[in-house]
């Protein structure tokens, strides 16, 4: 077996992997606080790409350099994100709170539908160019061929900022409220947590991440659309079932694995089936585990 | 007598905890048994692997079925079970909240009745005559227990008391030998406790069945149980009629405290 | 209280003018490093979050006084006219003659849009036994209505079959698919069931779309025929018509077979699993028996509309049955009211009328329709025409002579 | 009555209303002039989104409507599903941009005709260039899983095996929309291409490019009409330097093109956008067809449009008994410096 | 110190409580007991804000608060042991404890308090890394009580702490309840362990479908011949 070939389909399964997970984590936030799958996350991500590329325009007509001109796209698009999805959660979910399962999730589905037409109405329909904002690693240029500086950027922003979430999760008091009410929302609310405040905390965190995702992928593959969302959203949100919906680490888990396998699927059988690969994979490991990778089995109590 | 339900030395494991630990329990035909216990004894894990809905670690479980011999019904699916002539309540009610109180019975109904789906679709004769008998023979259920003035309205709008008495209702429905009630008296009143009791004496003779009871109200299981099984921690600690159970030091210690029966 | 509610929505309104401002008033072009300051848009937010926050407050205020009174017993009868059964017939049967005279009186336009209406309905309702009555999540529906329509394409195709002869074996191909798809899932529960659902639609669409061999791949299949008339050669307009009465009994059929189905000893055990399965079991319902015909039943109303589609269409392709178009069914029968059949015609009616009508509105067409989906979730949560328990005739003397 | 069919609204839009001012433009020269046979046009303008079940509709309601002749459809998809109900109609259907080669090659669609080459002329193109001129030995063959794309690449892949002088190395669809391709891109690598064939669209081939330029890959990289797209050029930026794409030959020198363009302008104020040409040919060839022909009827117009020559913004073209139009063809271009620059 | 006025809640449709009146004073220890479904839970939820009644009112310190959120009650000095103890099962007894300290930020208070907890209860120090779901169900109710009192409440509200207990722990936790108040935090106990709640409280009332039917002296209660019949099984 050629070495390098592999070693080259890993880290592009990273690179897609990281990506992945990062969305990913919004969608497991969202479930595991109000068991609601977002479909508008995706859209979200969209719109910081969007906002990222406003961003870069104007600071790019001022002459910015390009290092300032990313972080600057990101962390404007982060703030912006938050807010959309803040907005958004308490625009379509937040009045459905006692409703059923099921109304939340066409909620959802009409407000990811509202996004994208409210792009091709406010943006343009085209593929817009994205500009390259990441500068190229001088330390990267051996293996640049196989891994280049936005693979590179966009593994460790992830890896930085996944970590960075878990240790908030899990030391902060926000952190702590968050798992408190993922656990039990009506417990949390009687030891005066503020339920709602930490539901649209969730929603602004996995926003902005989403927002971080949305302006780095964008920047790598140079281009954005109002459509980019939907595919993006579909597979992280594959990715955070098969880590365990609601579990944080399973998010990241299962968008590595998905990376990965996609990865080696499209490379060493053919990248025809590279979807069908992701869900098949996807369907026969629920059979088997039917709670995911970190997910836990449920037993009824009778 | 016949025995109509035989548990041989039942264990159940739930991950390390052991939740049941060898239990044997005889019911015989026409008896009402009870079983007591603290909370988390283990009474209606011992309920759920009687009908199946857990399936025992280890011991087996042999129930006869009207004009039948013994049958070993452990590892059978929970239906089949009720198709066999055992039918159960829940300790926490599990009705049909969105349906009526009618169709909750006539759900019941389900395994005596035969109609398909080609029967719903085309509704021959014999299926509206089979459906007119299902709300017929539910709605006399209803009446029976007095739930009759509410057939249409969502079982979800009934009353506490009233739910229960319709969980009773919708066991019947099965038309049991061997009826499993887990704790009907709780959320009833003192006198509402009565007339359940006087109720579940009147179905057993109307219907011809036997009775295994999971109470905490010790009003109603020392006056209408024929024999008490007492379990703690998964295990049996004594078995016998009310008045020997209700002297057993242990059981005292263990269930029934000092002050209470002193 | 003036006062306060229009600084609230000057509020809200702030709000959003910052919060859509990059999107709305900047446009960038990034090749030619040339700024487009768009300031009028972000006028119009200002104004229309203004007017929108107002209105949305007094809404929601309003649904909580109709939720409470609703709650307390009020107007509890009033609003149910659904359930005499007097109104449900006299409703349907001039909804019945007033289809069937509509393909002569409108344009062949019109009629197409109602077919599809129809089929969207079928779908609806087929949907309504697995989603709204066994209360089964199922996000992959459409990979159903691919089924039927590629099993009549592909058979008219390769083996020249008529479409009457592949109408029964659409509906029993999707149903099998359904029940196949239904043994492994069968331990799954909710969400994840939704998923793995959603993943197979996917992967149906996939294989549509790449195995070009057999399925032509993308570019579809075409000159699929239209339905024969004994044999007789039709005018195009002609055969609208007719595919308009077949799609018409169609929907007639499905509609009072699933009426038919929820009273029925089969549809009181779908009801009850989805309520609760546990319980379910205990009263003698076989859980894997039932959801195995919930999923049958279900999908072969799928199978039926796809042969009907493809025949309709006389040309298919993959594109046709994207999750969008799932979720489109979903939508119609979460938004008729789960479990309803009236509830889906009114659904669909909404989900595909109106889009189609709204086309006056062009570029906002899909913005409105997308937004019309959220307030109605918001504002009617429950649906359109929520399912309700059927309501029993007894005569009961006793009853009666006790006073109540 | 002309009926004009397309994508007037939804995503495909930008190709689909080219052609109807095209169409109006001429219906009004022609009016202006007193119109065919004392008769004026009148255009049935219809939207069908390039979906397939529109386009059904759309067929139908021009159809019923009495048009004769219909400019469209624009995509493949939607002229195919719509075609066999003109057929029957025996209304005369001419295409400015559905380039399906089946259209015309399977024989079953007598009524079509189109201005536009077909697809397989572009591969055989695409193909002879890159084994021709740029000597190719190993070509890996991509398309991203459309009916367009994936028809060029099919087309390219059988042409390069009967050529015999290069071979396929590698025959893959990628997924449009996807996060990321570096895994076909590295499996180019792997494959030692030295041309990539990619038939698709502008937003994916500039995906690619970027990618192969980024992974410091090494190839010719030749692309369909798809990709002749400013846009593409716009998108890719540095990347697209290089790059080849097929496209119809120039005809920007033509007179008739030029005053085409003009008249554009003179009436909408802007640059016409994609297949105005060929619209605009569908068009003249359409009311010269019923003029000479003296009726309506599809026979008559038929044999004219089989002998006549027409002078279009497309040069001068005549059609044959398939349907594709003789004198229209394709060029090779590639970026340079930023533009699209014709291949000699 | 708490009082309920005429309390009405609902839900959905269904009213569970029917015009409850009580009263708490300060320094006491009241119970209300009353049989499973009476309404017990509910009014408990109806004080601290989780089902809101929909008339009537609620006034803590003379002030109302039944249109505060939760939080807003809790941050006001009430807290409660719910039914069923509702441990976050996915943290240790530490996190649990530090969730019970939410709303307060002064460290050094929370230590000192932290330190009091787990003098009551000393088992749960040396379980603090323990995740709360493989509690055993006395350990857990002890954690429910602990975290309630780290948020230092000046009313405890707990619902049937006795639930689910072997008879031995009860009798600790009672002892425990007992010398909360004697430190000065007002109680309010539901249970059905009508003996031994009526044996530890100043006061009691009688709950039945939602209604109160009685009210004492908790020694009058005790030995009230209908309560005796009804409630203590005698
Ligand atoms: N599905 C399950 N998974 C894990 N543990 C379980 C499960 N079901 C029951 N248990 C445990 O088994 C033990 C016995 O529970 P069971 O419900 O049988 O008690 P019980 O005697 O009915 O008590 P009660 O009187 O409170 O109803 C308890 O410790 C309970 O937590
Ligand atoms: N979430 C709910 N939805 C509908 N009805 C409820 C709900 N919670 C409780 N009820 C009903 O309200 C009534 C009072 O319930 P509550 O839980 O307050 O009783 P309780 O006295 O605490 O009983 P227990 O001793 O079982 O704890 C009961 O009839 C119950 O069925
Ligand atoms: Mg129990
Ligand atoms: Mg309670």
């Amino acid at each position: 077996m050629d070495v390098q070939y592999f070693f080259e389909l890993f880290l592009s399964g990273l690179t897609r992997g990281s990506i992945y997970a990062l969305i990913a984590i919004g969608y497991t936030m969202v479930y595991g606080i109000i068991e609601l799958i977002n479909f508008a996350h995706g859209e979200i991500y969209m719109i910081g790409a969007f906002t990222g590329l406003i961003v870069a325009g104007i600071l790019g007509t001022m002459g910015f350099p390009l290092p300032a001109i990313l972080v600057l796209a990101v962390l404007v698009s982060m703030i912006y994100c938050a807010g959309y999805g803040y907005t958004i959660e308490k625009i379509a979910y937040k009045p459905l709170r006692q409703a059923g399962r099921l109304s939340p999730l066409i909620s959802a589905i009409g407000m990811s539908l509202f996004l994208q037409n409210y792009v091709i109405l406010v943006q343009t329909s085209d593929f817009v160019p994205f500009p390259s904002l990441i500068p190229e690693f001088a330390f990267l240029e051996p293996i640049a061929h196989i891994f280049a500086s936005s693979d590179f950027l966009i593994v460790v922003v992830s890896a930085v900022l996944m970590a960075g979430l878990t240790l908030f999760i899990k030391y902060t008091k926000m952190g702590k409220a968050m798992r408190a009410t993922a656990q039990n929302r009506k417990m949390a609310m009687l030891l005066g947590i503020d339920a709602d405040r930490v539901i649209s905390v969730t929603f602004i965190i996995g926003s902005a991440l989403a927002a971080v995702g949305g302006v780095l992928i964008a920047s790598h593959v140079g281009m954005v659309n109002f459509a980019i969302g939907f595919l993006a959203g579909i597979k992280a949100f594959t990715a955070a079932v098969l880590g365990g919906i609601g579990s944080l680490p399973g998010a990241m888990l299962g968008g590595l694995f998905l990376g990965l396998s996609e990865s080696f699927g499209a490379g060493y059988i053919s990248s025809d089936y590279e979807d069908v690969f992701a869900f098949s994979l996807l369907v026969i490991f629920l059979i088997f585990r039917p709670s995911g990778i970190m997910g836990k089995a449920k037993v009824e109590k009778v | 007598m016949e025995s109509v339900l035989d548990v041989r030395s039942v264990s159940m494991n739930f991950g390390g905890l052991r939740a049941l630990n060898d239990v044997t329990v005889v019911v015989r035909d026409g008896e009402i048994v009870s079983l007591i216990g603290p909370n988390g004894a283990g009474k209606t894990t011992f309920f759920n692997c009687v009908t199946s809905i857990y399936k025992p670690t280890e011991g087996e479980v042999y129930f006869t079925p009207r004009g039948s011999a013994p049958l070993r019904i452990s590892g059978m699916k929970p239906n089949a079970v009720t198709a066999l002539g055992m039918a159960r309540t829940f300790q926490n009610i599990r009705l049909f909240q969105n349906m009526s109180v009618l169709e909750n019975v006539m759900v019941a109904r389900h395994c005596r009745t035969k109609a398909g789906i080609f029967g719903a679709v085309f509704r021959p004769g014999w299926v509206r005559r089979e459906e007119a008998e299902i709300v017929e023979k539910s709605y006399a259920l209803l009446k029976a227990l007095g739930l009759h003035r509410w057939y249409n309205e969502l079982a979800a709008n009934l009353p506490y008391g009233q739910q229960r008495r319709l969980e009773i209702a919708r066991a019947l429905a099965t038309e049991p030998r061997l009826l499993l009630l887990d704790e009907p008296a709780a959320g009833m009143n003192p006198q509402e406790t009565a007339a359940l009791k006087d109720l579940v004496l009147q179905i057993r003779d109307q219907f011809g069945l036997t009775i295994l009871l999971i109470e905490h109200d010790m009003s109603m299981v020392m006056s209408i149980s024929e024999r008490i099984y007492v379990m703690e921690y998964g295990c049996l600690i004594a078995e016998g009629t009310p008045e020997a159970v209700s002297h057993d030091p242990r059981v005292i210690k263990a269930y029934l405290g000092e002050v209470e029966h002193a | 209280m003036v006062a306060r509610e229009f600084f609230k929505s000057l509020g809200v309104s702030l709000w959003f003018m910052v919060l859509t401002f990059p999107l709305v008033a900047v446009r960038v072009n990034t090749i030619e490093n040339t700024i487009q300051w768009r300031w009028a848009n972000l006028a119009i937010v200002g104004v229309g979050a203004f007017v929108l926050s107002a209105v949305w407050r007094w809404a929601l205020v309003r649904r909580e006084t109709m939720l409470a009174n609703a709650a307390s017993g009020a107007g509890e009868r009033s609003v149910r006219v659904w359930d005499s059964p007097v109104v449900t017939r006299t409703l349907g049967a001039a909804l019945l003659v007033v289809f069937m005279g509509i393909p002569w009186l409108v344009s062949t336009y019109q009629t197409n849009i109602l077919i599809s209406f129809f089929l969207y309905v079928m779908l609806g309702i087929g949907l309504n036994i697995v989603v709204g009555v066994a209360g089964l999540l199922f996000l992959g529906y459409a990979a159903f209505y691919a089924i039927g329509a590629y099993a009549y394409a592909l058979l008219n195709h390769y083996f020249g079959w008529g479409f009457w002869t592949v109408l029964p074996m659409g509906g029993v191909l999707a149903a099998v698919a359904g029940v196949l798809l239904a043994f492994p899932v069968l331990r799954l529960r909710g969400d994840y069931l939704a998923i793995v659902t959603l993943g197979f639609g996917e992967i149906v669409r996939l294989v549509l779309e790449n195995w070009s061999d057999l399925t032509g791949g993308p570019s579809g299949i075409s000159n699929i025929d239209r339905p024969g008339f004994f044999g007789q050669e039709m005018t195009v307009a002609g055969t609208n018509i007719y595919i308009y009465y077949i799609v018409f009994v169609a929907v007639l059929v499905t509609f009072v077979v699933a009426e038919r189905l929820k009273d029925s000893r089969v549809g009181r055990a779908l009801q009850a699993l989805r309520e609760d399965e546990i319980a379910c079991e205990a009263m003698g319902i076989d859980r894997v028996g039932v959801k195995l015909m919930a999923f049958g039943l279900g999908t072969a109303w799928a199978g039926f509309a796809g042969v009907i589609f493809a025949a309709k269409t006389t040309f298919i392709n993959p594109a046709s049955f994207t999750f969008f178009e799932s979720a489109i069914i979903l939508s119609i029968v979460v938004l008729g009211g789960m479990g309803s059949n009236w509830g889906v015609i009114l659904g669909a009616a909404f989900l595909v009328l109106l889009p189609e009508y709204m086309r006056a509105f062009s570029e906002y067409r899909m913005i409105l329709f997308a937004a019309a989906m959220v307030l109605m979730m918001v504002f009617r949560p429950q649906g359109m025409i929520p399912a309700r328990s059927k309501q029993y005739r007894i005569v009961d003397r006793e009853l009666e002579l006790s006073g109540e | 009555k002309i009926g004009v069919a397309g994508a007037h609204t939804g995503d495909l839009a930008s190709y689909g209303l080219p052609t109807v001012n095209a169409a109006k433009i001429v219906a009004k020269q022609v009016n202006d002039k007193g119109g065919i046979n004392g008769k004026q046009i009148e255009l049935v303008v219809q939207d069908d989104q390039c979906k397939p079940e529109l386009a059904t509709n759309v067929a139908t309601k021009l159809v019923s409507d009495g048009a004769k002749v219909v400019i469209g459809h624009i995509c493949s998809g939607a002229t195919k599903a719509a075609l066999p109900i003109y057929t029957e109609a025996k209304v005369m259907v001419i295409s400015p941009s559905a380039t399906n080669p089946e259209l015309t090659q399977s024989g079953q669609y007598p009524t079509f005709f189109r201005t536009i080459a077909s697809d397989d002329a572009q591969a055989k193109l695409g193909v002879d260039f890159a084994v021709g001129k740029l000597g190719a030995k190993k070509i890996a063959v991509l398309h991203d899983k459309g009916d367009y794309g994936k028809g060029y690449a099919e087309f390219a892949k059988k042409f390069i095996e009967e050529g015999g002088k290069a071979q396929v190395v590698l025959f893959e669809g990628i997924t449009p929309g996807a996060v990321d391709y570096s895994a076909v891109v590295q499996k180019i690598r792997q494959s030692g291409a030295d041309t990539v064939m990619f038939g698709g669209y502008h937003p994916e081939a500039s995906k690619l490019v970027s990618q192969i330029k980024k992974k410091r890959i090494d190839v010719h990289f030749i692309s369909d009409d798809g990709v002749k797209d400013d846009t593409f050029i716009k998108v890719a930026g540095k990347d697209a330097e290089g790059v080849y794409a097929s496209g119809p030959k120039d005809v920007s020198g033509l007179a008739l093109n030029k005053e085409a363009i003009e008249a554009h302008k003179a009436m909408f104020g802007t640059d016409p956008g994609a297949f105005f040409d060929s619209a605009y040919a569908a068009m003249l060839a359409a009311v010269n067809a019923v003029a000479k022909a003296g009726s309506t009827d599809f026979d008559a117009m038929a044999k004219v449009m089989r002998s006549d020559l027409v002078e279009t913004p497309v040069g001068t073209i005549k059609f044959d008994t398939r349907g594709d139009a003789e004198g229209v063809g394709f060029s090779m271009y590639q970026v340079q410096n930023g533009k699209y620059v014709e291949m000699k | 110190m708490l009082e309920l006025k005429g309390v009405c809640t609902f839900y959905g449709n269904i009213q569970a409580l029917h015009d409850v009146s009580l009263s708490i004073r300060k320094g006491e220890i009241v119970t209300l007991i009353g049989a499973n479904g009476a309404g017990k839970t509910t009014t408990l939820m109806s004080i601290c804000g989780a089902t809101p009644p929909r008339r009537g009112e609620v006034l803590f310190e003379g002030r109302p608060i039944h249109t505060l959120r939760p939080d807003r009650i809790v941050a006001l000095g009430i807290s409660q042991v719910p039914e069923g103890r509702l441990i976050f099962p996915e943290m240790t007894v530490m996190e649990n404890l530090e969730l019970g300290a939410f709303l307060r930020s002064d460290t050094a208070g929370i230590a000192q308090d932290l330190d009091y907890v787990f003098e009551l209860f000393p088992i749960l120090a040396e379980r603090r890394r323990q995740l709360g779901g493989t509690l055993s169900g006395g350990e857990q109710q002890m954690l429910a009580i602990s975290r309630a009192l780290m948020a230092r409440p000046r009313l405890l509200l707990l619902d049937e702490p006795s639930l689910g207990l072997a008879p031995i722990v009860i009798q600790q936790i009672f002892a425990i309840i007992r010398k909360v108040n004697e430190s000065g935090t007002t109680v309010f106990l539901v249970e059905q362990n009508a003996h031994q709640a009526l044996k530890i409280a100043h006061r009691g009332y009688v709950m039945e479908n939602g209604r109160i039917t009685m009210e004492d002296s908790a020694h009058a209660l005790l030995t009230n011949e209908e309560v005796r019949k009804a409630y203590l099984g005698i």
